[in-house]
């Protein structure tokens, strides 16, 4: 087993720790966490494993690198609809809002 | 001639320095010009086949190649339509004294272009990317005005969109790790029966695809997302942004799903879109609002597109054909019925000056046009003849009756009557007369001559089905292979 | 030597996650989420992918972290603000 | 019931975790050799730049990075549409903290620099314009929090010019390749080294005002609330 | 393009344009409205006249293309075709008269003078489709542009009513659509052809065939009111009288009935049906329904009421001739479906101008019509007559032949139900027959209008003599060459006689 390999088994469970942190944690910023956990967990797995076999690889490095850029655009959008929702509603979760519109 | 595709991204980039009136004229033209474009990429290739772009000048695998084949160009050529009848629609409809309307225009065509993007699109990453445009631009279009509800639902409909991009990104790391390359035709052409990395890999990636698409159970995102946004924006998601996802979910099934998929998880989609047709019509026939009727629509209709998964595995190559042919009517003959139908809602709501449906008593002595709309696309939902909807019921008949799996049939039937039972819901509450008040505003001229030619397009759609048909089936295998380079 | 290091970066790594999503106080939760950047950077330069590891860095761990950091700040003040003084914040 | 929808998930988290441990163990067997590397190898003198990660991002790959460089640009415009006040500057962080300030003084301009080589570098070592931008963002925090003025933070059309600058520049590259009758964002032979480094160099600069756009149109304050309500 | 292709085309376009152009002019333009009415019908009158004529020479009038794969639309011309849009080319221009008069001053006439249009466009598709699916097509574009018309009045009513004409009749059209795909998928794209398709067939397909046989008819039972689904058409009295003349003479229960005469005979084929055991079953439900629908209206006293359970009842005559099996009962059974369709729509005609003259909407407020009335009343006794059968007018025809026709087919029971349901007719009819003219008006009428020198308005007057005189001369001239019997002779022969 390479380190690459071992680093894929660990974006693994980055995955699934983000994944529960995303359907279990109510809070708006704790979900936005939980997202780039996951999302990191998920860049872990591309390169890693990738990178078992022939080593050094920039395919999926520049995709990862991709990646990162748009997750810290969405990232960083969800912030500022987050603050925005908080600074109306007073709210920072999406649970139990009971506008009607479910 | 691909490249002229991307001009919507020119157009994004130069109407944000405008704002909202100059954004508008700027973008009627752009929207001509993209009208044109696309025909005559269409007429190009229905003439002459279909082809393989490599953009940059570097072919697949190294770089990114687009897949221009008759499927893709006609659903660029819907989009043309379809977006072309929203943009016109927003600037008449849209109040042009708010200051953030300006950013409207930018992220219409920043939409526009991730659409193009993916229905062109060959490379798995490229398709994350083109997917990921879409949403972000999607919940920008949703948040715009940002006022309490439209941001929840713009928060429900980003984490949703941003999950399902995950789920299919780590799908396409398993696929790239494995098979060393991105390009969709790459992999197809390895890939053995037995691979379950591979197979859990396609399960990732449908599951992540199938959330963005809001398949029931997963569609809870969608109605709240679609009933608030201003109705162009509206219309724009229920037509378009929601079926992008499912084109790659497809596209994805058609070329890998016979080694991958089981029949386990094709009657799996199946099941869960025969629930989405009708949870989502039973949910729209119940709802208060004129707009969320509409937005559990979508839930429904897109729930039949889910009959692809199990009519084409496993099944005779002309059965599959017949199933492939009913759901691409069906995802052209929602955009259009859908976008007609939310236009004509939006006008409806604005003339009546409530979104409630018992608020429209009366309106069909006022406002008989939008009305008239609004029913010719709900009987495109509904499935009757001569629509569109039709058609593609037809073609799902006779593709679950040639299969054998007869359970579908019954699926299709009650799922027109549960459409009509919510359409007939709103003529009923339009045709009634008992609190008639004069207090109507009539909306421009303009806005209600779109709903209206959008709906006649998806009515059209029907009686022309067969040549539409005989264009996307074009033998993609003409130019297959031989990656030509445009000219 | 080395495989100790992986290990241990592994370890650390989902500790840290772990960490993240489960400690009580947001403003912790976004510090160890930094760090956890921090490692993410060091992780990616044990899989020599020394331009994610910079990006990692310079936008994983600090960007974000700023941008979340404000973020609780704001919530906290917007607390703060609301309730009446003595309940819990 | 909470309580077994919490299990059921993490149960259900759990499966998957190891579901897809043991697809990435069966992948990593998988005997498929990728001819990819060989490819890349072979085209890198072609691209113009040395550093293979830079030729990826910016000529084998550049449809990808062009659109991803779009949905920064629609973040970032989401962001400033939603920001609340005409000035996106604000008062109350305009503090005196004399030590801040004395740090800002060299900070700063070390970080710019910083910036500026790491740009550079792209072309053939660990670098680019992802990196320097976002060293340029971190830098733009740093002088809001340390409260130095930023005239050119208001939602006119400067701001959006600087958001939009990379991403048309980008595209003009390729429309006018597309134009001269290459593919579309192909660069014209001999020419892609200096293009590459030009369109970085803009890409750079709209990053980081992206990113210090979206960070600066997070707050919300109290006093200036946006008119509501719309059309319908 | 060829003029045989062109006319069935014409035929259907003269009243679907006139729809568009309709529903295109203000509320306000009435006479340029009544123009493109009366234009439209005697337009399509015209077309109608001359492909009847041209059938009756041996003359093809087809058009077809294709649709969707495996499917075509088709339109064509036979004597059978000919025969319903005859009907309804005639009734629709004097319905059309009788409506422009009886929605003179209402609002929403654009509305419904567009539905109405698209409503005769179906019916003409209907009339002319080829094949089942296009058939199909047009059947289910009745159902959609009848219920405007249904529930025109908006009252609360009214949208009951039309609520439940929705449910049933799409009911029927899921479960017909069901049958005609799934005979598309055994046997392909069936055009209608006067001997049927399954003359001989593999046996191993009679099972579903049978199913499918009975998916259809039960489909199409819903438009023709039978029996067990007959629910929808009292309620939808409550639309203008029009449209009801429309409903039950013309348009949707002749649709359905004409729909199942053509499954019989031109799809299956009567000799399959006949040899499947298939008519025996049907032809008691329609002599049931004929019993039912005539004990019905016995019992009611509104005046729209007891007609529409007459038409569940006389529809089912048409359904009863197709299932004696001989030429005989083929053409008791289609020359009903014309016969049925004159009678009918004269005893709406009067119903309405009794309602709108007098705003009698009651059996038993006619005491005095007669007097007050002579006119319409005459007609309204020629219509009754007729329908209980009384010689020689049109209804004793029908009844004559289709005795003759059971005889033939040795099911002398319905010989039986005829009489049987005569005599029912006349315990309906005559009594208000004679309440018209020998009763002395009992109290003023509820709400009278005068419209000078004739006894209502012109509009009103003129189109329910015109059908009497119609329905006495169809009657007197059946022997002849040219008469609706003769018509229904030739098809019978062309089906009977390969």
């Amino acid at each position: 087993m390479s380190p690459d390999l071992l680093y894929a088994l660990a974006g693994v469970g980055l995955c699934g720790i983000g994944l529960a942190g995303f359907l279990l944690l109510d809070h708006l910023l704790r979900r936005l966490l939980a997202f780039n956990l996951l999302g990191s967990g998920v860049f872990l797995v591309l390169v890693g494993l990738a990178q078992h076999r022939g080593g050094p690889d920039p395919v999926p490095q520049a995709l990862v690198l991709t990646g990162i850029v748009v997750a810290i655009a969405a990232t960083a959008l969800a912030i500022v609809l987050i603050r925005r929702y908080f600074h109306l509603t007073g709210r920072t979760s999406l649970a139990d809002a009971g506008d009607g519109q479910s | 001639m691909a490249g002229l595709l991307f001009t919507p991204l020119a157009w994004a980039a130069l109407s944000l320095l405008l704002d909202f009136r100059r954004g508008r004229w700027l973008s009627w033209l752009g929207m001509l010009i993209q009208v044109l474009v696309s025909l005559s990429l269409w007429f190009a290739v229905a003439g002459g086949g279909g082809f393989f772009y490599a953009l940059a000048g570097w072919e697949a695998p190294l770089g990114i190649a687009l897949r221009v084949d008759g499927l893709a160009v006609s659903f660029v050529l819907l989009t043309a339509a379809v977006a072309t009848a929203c943009g016109v629609h927003a600037g008449v409809y849209l109040d042009p004294g708010k200051s953030w309307q300006r950013y409207f225009w930018p992220l219409f065509w920043f939409l526009w272009a991730g659409l193009n993007g993916v229905w062109l699109g060959a490379d798995l990453f490229n398709l994350y990317v083109g997917l990921e445009l879409i949403s972000l631009a999607a919940v920008g279009l949703v948040a715009l005005g940002g006022e309490a509800a439209a941001l929840r639902a713009a928060l429900r409909y980003l984490f949703a969109a941003l999950l399902g991009s995950l789920a299919y990104l780590l799908g396409v790391a398993l696929l790239y790790g494995q098979f060393g390359t991105l390009s969709l035709t790459g992999i197809a052409g390895v890939v053995g029966a037995t691979e379950p990395a591979a197979a859990l890999a396609l399960l990732l990636m449908l599951a992540g695809l199938a959330l963005k698409t809001a398949l029931f159970p997963l569609h809870g995102w969608l109605p709240p997302a679609h009933g608030i946004a201003k109705s162009p924006v509206s219309a724009l998601l229920s037509g378009l942004v929601v079926k992008a996802s499912f084109y790659i979910a497809a596209r994805l099934w058609l070329e890998l799903g016979d080694r991958l998929g089981s029949q386990l998880l094709a009657q799996g989609l199946g099941a869960l879109g025969a629930a989405a047709v009708l949870w989502g019509s039973w949910r729209a026939f119940r709802q208060p609002y004129l707009k969320q009727v509409v937005a559990y629509s979508s839930v429904a209709q897109i729930g039949y597109l889910f009959l692809l998964f199990p009519l084409t595995y496993a099944v005779a190559e002309p059965v599959s054909r017949l199933a492939q042919q009913g759901i691409t009517l069906q995802v052209i003959s929602h955009a259009l019925a859908k976008a007609a139908m939310f236009l004509a809602a939006g006008n409806l709501i604005l003339s009546v000056r409530s979104k409630r449906v018992d608020a429209l008593g009366g309106v069909s002595h006022f406002l008989p046009f939008s009305l008239f709309s609004f029913g010719l696309a709900g009987v495109s939902l509904m499935g009757m003849p001569p629509t569109g909807g039709f058609a593609a019921k037809w073609l799902l008949l006779q593709a679950s009756l040639a299969s054998g799996q007869w359970w579908w049939i019954a699926v299709l039937l009650l799922g027109g009557v549960l459409a009509a039972a919510y359409v007939f819901r709103i003529y009923r509450a339009s045709f009634l007369e008992d609190s008639v008040s004069d207090d109507f505003y009539h909306p421009p001229k303009t806005l209600e001559a779109i709903p209206m030619i959008l709906a006649l397009l998806a009515l059209g759609l029907g009686l022309v089905a067969e040549p539409v048909l005989s264009v996307l089936a074009l033998p993609f295998e003409v130019a297959a292979g031989v990656t030509a380079v445009q000219p | 030597m080395s495989w100790l290091l992986d290990g241990l970066l592994i370890v650390s790594l989902l500790v840290t996650a772990v960490a993240v999503l489960l400690s009580r106080d947001l403003f912790r939760a976004v510090v160890m989420f930094m760090a956890f950047g921090l490692l993410m950077a060091l992780a990616w330069v044990r899989l020599q992918a020394p331009d994610i590891a910079l990006a990692e860095a310079a936008i994983g761990a600090g960007l974000t972290g700023v941008l979340l950091l404000d973020a609780v700040s704001h919530f906290q003040r917007g607390r703060l603000r609301e309730q009446p003084p003595g309940e819990e914040g | 019931m909470r309580r077994l929808l919490v299990l059921v998930s993490l149960a259900a988290c759990t499966a998957l975790t190891i579901a897809l441990a043991l697809a990435v163990l069966v992948a990593a067997e998988s005997a498929v050799v990728s001819e990819l590397p060989q490819q890349l190898a072979a085209s890198l003198g072609r691209s113009g730049v040395e550093h293979p990660t830079t030729a990826v991002l910016l000529n084998f790959r550049s449809y990808d990075t062009l659109l991803e460089i779009g949905v920064l640009v629609i973040a970032g415009m989401s962001g400033i549409s939603l920001a609340s006040t005409r000035s996106l500057e604000d008062p109350a962080l305009r503090s005196s903290d004399v030590l801040l300030y004395a740090l800002q003084r060299w900070f700063v301009p070390l970080m710019l620099l910083l910036a500026a080589y790491l740009l550079w570098a792209g072309s053939h070592r660990p670098g680019g314009a992802f990196q320097a931008g976002a060293v340029l963002a971190a830098t733009g925090v740093l002088m809001r929090l340390g409260g130095l003025p930023m005239a050119f933070i208001r939602p006119g059309v400067l701001l959006r010019l600087g958001l939009v600058l990379g991403f048309a520049v980008f595209l003009l590259v390729a429309i006018a390749s597309a134009l001269a009758g290459e593919a579309f964002l192909a660069y014209p032979p001999g020419m892609a080294g200096g293009l590459i480094l030009a369109i970085e160099t803009v890409l750079t600069l709209s990053i980081g005002m992206i990113l210090l756009a979206l960070f600066v149109a997070a707050p919300v304050s109290a006093e200036h609330e946006p008119e509501e309500g719309g059309g319908s | 393009m060829s003029l045989t292709a062109l006319l069935p085309i014409l035929a259907l376009l003269s009243s679907l344009l006139a729809a568009v152009v309709i529903f295109a002019l203000p509320e306000s333009s009435h006479r340029l409205r009544t123009l493109v009415n009366l234009l439209a019908a005697v337009l399509k009158l015209g077309i109608v006249a001359a492909m009847t004529w041209g059938v009756f020479r041996g003359v093809d009038f087809s058009v077809s293309f294709s649709m969707l794969p495996g499917v075509s639309f088709m339109l064509r011309a036979d004597a059978l075709a000919m025969l319903f849009a005859g009907l309804s080319a005639v009734l629709w221009l004097l319905t059309t008269i009788y409506a422009v008069g009886y929605l003179e001053d209402s609002p929403n006439r654009s509305r419904f003078f567009g539905f109405f249009s698209l409503c005769v466009a179906s019916t003409m598709g209907i009339a002319l489709a080829g094949n089942l699916f296009t058939f199909f097509l047009f059947y289910e574009m009745l159902t959609l542009s009848t219920y405007p018309l249904v529930v025109h009045r908006g009252t609360a009513r009214a949208l009951q009513a039309g609520r439940n004409y929705i449910i049933y009749t799409l009911g029927g059209g899921v479960v017909l659509l069901l049958g005609i795909a799934w005979l598309h998928g055994l046997a392909g794209d069936l055009a209608f052809r006067e001997t049927g398709h399954f003359q001989s067939v593999d046996p191993a397909l009679h099972g579903q065939l049978t199913l499918v046989f009975v998916l259809l008819v039960a489909g199409l039972g819903v438009k023709a009111g039978m029996f067990p689904v007959h629910g929808w058409l009292p309620q939808a009295m409550v639309a203008p009288a029009p449209v009801s003349a429309l409903l039950h003479a013309v348009a949707v229960v002749k649709a359905g009935a004409f729909g199942i005469v053509r499954v019989v005979y031109d799809i299956f084929g009567i000799d399959f049906a006949y040899r499947q055991g298939l008519l025996e079953p049907l032809a008691w439900l329609a002599a049931f329904t004929v019993l039912y629908g005539s004990l019905r209206a016995l019992w009611q006293l509104d005046l729209k009421r007891r007609l529409a359970f007459s038409t569940i009842s006389q529809v089912s005559y048409i359904i009863l001739g197709v299932t004696l099996f001989g030429p005989l009962g083929t053409v008791g059974g289609l020359v009903h479906l014309l016969h049925q369709g004159i009678m009918k729509i004269t005893l709406f005609f009067c119903a309405g101008n009794y309602a709108e003259t007098l705003g009698v909407h009651r059996v038993d407020e006619l005491d005095g019509a007669g007097a007050r009335m002579p006119a319409t009343s005459i007609a309204f006794t020629a219509a009754a007559l007729g329908m209980i059968g009384v010689p020689p007018l049109a209804g004793f025809v029908t009844k004559w032949t289709l005795g003759a026709g059971a005889l033939a087919a040795q099911m002398e029971w319905v010989v039986l139900v005829l009489l049987l349901s005569s005599l029912l007719n006349a315990a309906y009819f005559l009594p208000i027959v004679y309440r018209l003219w020998f009763l002395p008006v009992a109290a003023p009428w509820p709400e009278e209008r005068r419209w000078g020198r004739l006894e209502t308005n012109a509009w009103l007057f003129w189109p329910p003599l015109v059908t009497m005189l119609l329905l006495v001369l169809v009657g007197l001239l059946a022997p002849t060459a040219f008469s609706p019997l003769s018509w229904a002779q030739l098809i019978a022969v062309r089906m009977y006689l390969p």
